[in-house]
């Protein structure tokens, strides 16, 4: 228990409420609801017994040598990050309403929209959302309350979870959502450019996307300024941005997606971290947080959370978005990364795609088949007929090796999307390919 | 303090990058390429420094008392972080193969059916946060009145709401309509009932509701809403008052979130994270998003069969980590522990309701639940919430939750939660009865304040009028 | 690396300081001394391969189910024990000397002080020295610095390490050394008597001993005042002092020993906290740093280190001791955690005790001998012809099981000394003896 | 701030322990039992407050530069304390059997290996701290007097030595005699040879000396000594000045030892722990404290087998984990970035030397190694070293080393490290010249320092007048 109320002490203080009990003070409850007896709930735990028992869940998931990304990256987190983000003047506390005892978490979020402005090529950042495929669908509402259009056409080759979510999203604020199936891992274009008309608010496409493959983003963004609607990329591994020509000099309006990868664990899918940044005119429409630059009473810099009558409790039921808590830890440990990794996070990208490249040369060799020449990242699409006893095999010598397609896109169930990071080395790749070699002759 | 940007400097960053020690692969074609280095070039000891000073020039619970109303700040444990951290725990991965990740889906099987039990609904651990359950609980409104072929538009609202009660529904393409409350502080009834008709989809209320007083008519409400074909959702935020004490589901609410990150101790986290269940009476479970971990007879599993779901919410399956610390914090208590959060909890309320009353204005004269509402009504010299807010903080304290609720001018929402102990609150009450003699005998102390604070006031006016959202050099 | 001089700023350095290179200012260094190459030693390893690299070595460790004491004990290490002693002010921090910005180390070493005195019932303490060996080594020379005696007369039941550096200390420092041995794991009160003369400085004793017997301090005590000797009481379980009437209240005149269980890890046997605490008649003769309280220019309380004349900084050949750099960071870990485990120590060492004691009579019920009859409080010596075979067969199934006595007591090859602390559970308890019972059938 | 006792109260601390679950047991005689109940009643919220808080009246690397001359306060890298805390390190008993701890023994047999390819000596890894290695140093020069059957008495210690030189020495019954610098802070060969005679045992130097100067008679005092047939002692204390461009062994030393939190970056943990390796000539290698650990057929062991040993001076090996992070450190540096370390301490500590040296005193006017002395003497309006300290502190850094070496009378010893940017030792020389500039403007300002610290100046006289060691309530 964490309370400490003595005996005494309670007296004392009933006294002072001028009540005979506790009770007393919950009288407002009707009989009829008040509980009777005792929860239902197993008996309390030392501390010690309960990081044990903690322990033993633990041990019933098992870790292994991990191909998988698909939305969630096992980047390496540099030790600084956790203890930074670990200090509990930032982690104990709350949304920054008091600014004055404020000072630590505003001007990391202003950091932390500005590297993410930057790194996505647009003016503005808000202080995140909850996740990849929730900052798509706030995208979306976003694009069409400053269009004013009801529709968004979205690329088949989005992450399937994330197309899910906007569709309930959608259907729930009565928009339209309209899906242009793939080909051969990329957004089939001619589809795409046949699909914008001027009902369209947007167009959400990922890059690199589901498959692994680069986007030709340029043509999309013509194709959709072409029709007076907006381009959205969505970037789910957000360590790809620390190589590739970002969205907005390919023509994005708005780009969102997941920034877990940045300095947080998998952690079992959540927490993880939504970002959103945009051109500079959806400054006013943006949901969520917003830190800004002022003034304190001696004229100092300080930092301030802004533009509030965007928010619901100001706007209540004409706000930009409901979100209130959102993920500013993970925030802040995005941040921290991009400081210690810094400039060099290009070498970490390129490190993660010469490794995946690597792997997928060698998959190509033992007898697996590429889904498409489309450059790619880190991540990669493959098949081969035997791929789920493969990925069995795999899993029982401690390889998690690749996610089966099957369950996303009906016919792909001898796909494999496979990822590789700074992770996993060389030795572990060549061990991988080793076995799979084995269990393709056997 | 600077930002970290101007320290970068060219070359002063060495990270270490591994050698990628595989020559033999594709290279990216270079159109795709950028060379544009956008990160600062700083190295670590300075990267230590600037986060480590800044976390100085910020306050959280474990700093001290953190009476910020309706937030619910009490401590988080440390070995709930700890837990947090454990590799077999934090480095698993979301699509990994369902044998791999039985600890996961227990925790969460084990914890939805606890809050179940707290509260007598069946539990989503979907939502990402408070307003996500709020969301996806208007969704499931929706689909229920969807499947019944009837066309409801409007979401009922107390004045005394939170904002993310109306933005919710809104986002759901409901009508929001505000119901008043009464002087006692509880939804006036009479007006309801004039509200009422067959648009009406559902109300929403806090139990405890804003005020921190529990609704003296929400069983009738409860009835009036049902008879009328309405959903009933409660919103969670304030379970603390009540954990142990009483059942959401038999208060007659429909729907209900629970804010684990507020009664189950998880941080705050500067903003975030923290998480949302959304729980929900038996005959609604079929509309709960996807996926919901069920027990197969081979153990635990991802559950997507469910044709009536409103859908997925979430990238994943909410913030498991978050999950997994309020798992802990419950199998710490267990059920006398949890209980004692809700006595305690009121017991530290009406103590400093009790000590404070006679200093400040008291809105609505009743005891409170976990936390309750002055204003500055009838503060001398033009002296406002906002200065009080900021006078607090000179004394070493977080302030409490201002003006909101909004329907009582100048609130001042105090919530100590029961990990306060009575020494920081007779510390508190002895700060807000020291503000109040300098509101009359010195009021420029409190009108200029904070003067201790890592930077004096703030003034919010300049930030908007030219928003600078981000450093550029 | 963790530098960041630029070779911008390398050169506009050089200018300021006048030299053409940095080669330059190591020209006081002749060329024949001058390394020419490269030092031999392995390659860079980035952050990532390093954490890799060592839990590759950790690995090479093995983690078993421990019911070894010995002086180093593995007690159960309360969450908020790592987060507050990891808050970077205090561990990169060092000895308080500017007190104004020192107060946090300084309250917290008072508070150390305060709380070791008052576990031992002595009037002062120190700051902390390196561990119970030298603890002992020191509170030996304080003896003989105060009562200008030269001789020590040590129990044979005291830690055999302890002993050890005990003689390395009195032969260098040419002091004589005497041992009285123990009968049957409890110091020979007989013996011990007959060696205390008014040649004799001070008495030793170890309680609980080392072989986990309680001994008869108020006797040994008495025994030393009767020949003007100071009576000087070791603790290497400090867990101990939570049940156990005080070393003070039976009559020690200094309380020295090993605090590493207050919430440091056993860490292969460092860092570990050598305690030591004395009647305040010693409190210009102690070692080692002291806090004292005092007032700062505006009158307030504050607190600074105190009666430096005894130390070496100042009083240089003549000092108490040679210490400088102490084990502060253990030191504020065990304050922490006595203040967060708080007045439940006695329940703990409570739970200590009977977890022992369980485990002690199921070994008498498989076969095994008691040493003694003396009571003990968490370890105890028993025997079993098969004792070495046992233990060998215990170590394949993960269990570390007593330490063998043989190496210390010659002629005690069957005897092993056996601990058991809070983290080993009844369900192990009853495992271990399980697996005792198989395989001495077997 | 409050010591924590003053919150306690009986009743508040609800720590749990688990239940024994053995009452079948010998219960230990009520003669041997206390009751008295020391320890405070406070509950953990209280706990995690008062040590926050107080950390924040604390100042550490992490905070900013830290000049403290001879310390060596150093950046120590987050990953090092990671790995410290590993369990397969943390949690290993150093009583189990070698098959068990493997891991632990490569590290300090590797960790051996590279300090002496560093020195070119061989390695005892059991001293806790530098001055526990200088005294098994000094038990070295005994046993090896012993063997040869010499009776010398006397150890040589210069006058800018370190306290714990003579105090190390002193505890091992020699006699002390301090050898005078020159004016250029070299040791006055000269006098030197005076004092040398049959009696001396071993000269201690340390090198780079404690003004920050390589003595530029090194090699001339090795070979007066070893003609002398006495041993030359090196404090390695700085060898952050000269790892990896001149190893101690060919500076003729022939026993030395080295301080890991200093060179190696082993946090100073607010007073220790540290750990002092000894290291010693070949020749000598016989006599290092036991145990050592070795490398066999089975795998590495710890060796007792050496009859010449001083013996053991440790519970069990010394400061493991400190070890094992200097072991870290090494590994994630190389060759290159050991290198590394002493060029850019020196070229550091000389900019700063350069930049102040026409602002304050410098006793000796030469170039620098890794730090250097400045003094008080031409400072004006009686403003002293102590002065100066104290206003550094109100500019937000912590201060040099002050009034050592003591033969430099108002000493200010400066050491920047490797780990400091230009920009923070810029911000350092700004800061210095503006404390000369009030010394001569506004001396009450620098007399009074410091004003923004969480106390004023402290009195120390009043501390040891009526010394309060304990708190008594
Ligand atoms: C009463 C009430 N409802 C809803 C919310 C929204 O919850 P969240 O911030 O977790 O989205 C909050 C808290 O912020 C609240 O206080
Ligand atoms: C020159 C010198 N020698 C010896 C020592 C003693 O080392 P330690 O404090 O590690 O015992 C120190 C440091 O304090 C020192 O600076």
């Amino acid at each position: 228990m964490y309370t400490s109320i003595t005996d005494k002490e309670k007296k004392e203080m009933l006294g002072v409420i001028g009540a005979a009990s506790v009770e007393e003070l919950f009288a407002d409850i009707p009989e009829s609801i008040a509980m009777k007896g005792s929860l239902d709930l197993p008996g309390s735990l030392s501390e010690m017994e309960l990081e044990a028992h903690v322990g033993a869940l633990g041990s019933m998931n098992r870790q292994v040598a991990g191909f998988i990304g698909a939305g969630a990256y096992d980047h390496y987190i540099p030790a600084a990050v956790d203890q930074l983000s670990g200090r509990s003047e930032f982690y104990t506390s709350y949304t920054p309403y008091q600014a004055e005892v404020s000072q630590g978490t505003l001007i990391a979020i202003f950091e932390y929209q500005t590297l993410v402005a930057r790194l996505t090529g647009m003016d503005i950042a808000n202080a995140s959302l909850y996740d990849g495929a929730t900052a798509v669908a706030e995208s979306v509402l976003m694009s069409m309350r400053a269009n004013g259009r009801k529709k968004v056409v979205v690329s088949g080759a989005l992450h399937p979870n994330y197309r899910s979510v906007m569709k309930t999203y959608s259907w729930a604020s009565d928009r339209l959502y309209h899906e242009v199936p793939h080909r051969a891992g990329v957004t089939d274009a001619d589809l795409l450019r046949e699909s914008i008309d001027d009902s369209v608010a947007c167009v959400v496409v990922q890059n690199p996307n589901f498959f692994g493959s680069l986007e030709d983003i340029e043509a999309i963004a013509a194709a959709a300024h072409s029709a007076g609607a907006h381009c959205i990329v969505c970037v789910a591994e957000p360590l790809s941005l620390g190589i590739l020509k970002n969205p907005g000099e390919m023509g994005a309006d708005i780009v969102c997606g997941e920034g877990q990868g940045f300095g947080n664990p998998v952690g079992f899918g959540g927490p993880m971290l939504g970002m959103l940044a945009a051109r500079k005119e959806f400054m006013r429409r943006i949901p969520g947080r917003l830190v800004g630059r002022t003034l304190d009473a001696d004229g100092k810099t300080a930092y301030v959370l802004t533009l509030q009558a965007r928010e619901q409790h100001i706007r209540r039921d004409r706000a930009t978005s409901n979100i209130c808590t959102n993920q500013g830890l993970c925030a802040l440990r995005a941040v921290i990364y991009l400081c210690i990794v810094g400039n060099r996070l290009r070498e970490l990208a390129r490190l993660n795609h010469a490794r995946a490249s690597y792997l997928r040369r060698r998959l190509l060799d033992v007898g697996f088949r590429k889904m498409s020449d489309a450059p790619y990242f880190n991540e990669f699409t493959v098949a081969h007929e035997r791929a789920v006893s493969i990925r069995k095999g795999l899993l029982e010598q401690g390889f998690s090796f690749g996610l089966p397609l099957g369950d996303y896109y009906p016919g792909m169930e001898d796909s494999l999307l496979v990822c590789v990071t700074e992770k996993n080395t060389v030795e572990q790749i060549d061990l991988l390919v080793s076995k799979i070699q084995d269990l393709v002759r056997g | 303090m600077d930002v970290i940007f101007k320290h970068s400097e060219p070359g002063k960053n060495r990270y270490q990058i591994p050698e990628p020690g595989a020559d033999d692969y594709d290279p990216i074609p270079g159109k795709y390429l950028s060379d544009a280095s956008p990160l600062p070039d700083v190295t670590e000891v300075e990267v230590v420094r600037h986060f480590t000073n800044l976390s100085g020039m910020n306050y959280g619970v474990d700093n001290g008392m953190y009476p910020l109303g309706s937030c619910t700040m009490k401590y988080n444990p440390k070995i709930n972080e700890r837990i947090a951290s454990i590799p077999s725990f934090a480095g698993i991965h979301p699509m990994a193969d369902p044998e791999a990740v039985q600890g996961c889906l227990k925790v969460l099987h084990e914890l939805a059916a606890y809050l179940g039990e707290i509260t007598g609904m069946v539990f989503s651990l979907n939502p990402a946060a408070g307003s996500h359950g709020e969301l996806s609980g208007a969704m499931v409104v929706k689909k229920y009145f969807q499947d019944m072929g009837q066309a409801r538009h409007v979401v009922l609202v107390p004045d005394t709401a939170h904002g993310t009660n109306p933005a919710s529904a809104a986002m759901c393409g409901f009508t929001v309509k505000e119901v008043p409350s009464n002087s006692d502080g509880d939804v006036d009834v009479e007006k309801l009932k004039e509200m009422l008709d067959g648009d009406v989809a559902a109300m929403v209320l806090t139990s405890p509701n804003t005020l921190g007083l529990f609704d003296r008519n929400l069983r009738e409400i409860a009835d009036m809403l049902h008879r009328n074909g309405s959903l009933f959702y409660g919103d969670g935020a304030n379970l603390n008052a009540i954990v142990g004490k009483a059942r959401m589901a038999e208060m007659g609410f429909d729907i209900m979130h629970i804010n684990l990150h507020k009664t189950f101790s998880t941080p705050h986290g500067g903003g975030g994270p923290g998480a949302g269940p959304l729980g929900v009476m038996e005959a609604l479970a079929k509309y709960l998003p996807v996926p919901i971990v069920a027990q197969g007879k081979d153990g635990y599993y991802l559950d997507y069969d469910r044709p009536d779901t409103i859908g997925r919410i979430h990238s994943f399956y909410g913030n498991f980590l978050i999950a997994l610390r309020a798992y802990a914090y419950i199998r710490s208590l267990g059920p006398g522990g949890v209980r004692n959060i809700a006595e305690t909890a009121v017991l530290n309320a009406n103590y400093l309701l009790a000590s404070l009353k006679g200093l400040y204005h008291l809105p609505v004269e009743r005891r409170c639940m976990h936390e309750f509402v002055l204003s500055d009504r009838d503060m001398p010299n033009g002296v406002t919430t906002n200065d009080i807010s900021k006078r607090i903080l000179d004394y070493g304290f977080y302030s409490p939750t201002v003006y909101f609720p909004l329907h009582i001018e100048g609130a001042i929402m105090i919530e100590p939660t029961e990990t306060e102990t009575k020494d920081s609150l007779d510390a508190f009450i002895r700060v807000m009865a020291e503000i109040r003699r300098e509101a009359y005998e010195e009021p420029e102390k409190v009108k200029n304040a904070p003067q201790t604070t890592p930077v004096k006031r703030v003034d919010p006016v300049i930030a908007a009028r030219r928003p600078v959202l981000v450093w550029e050099g």
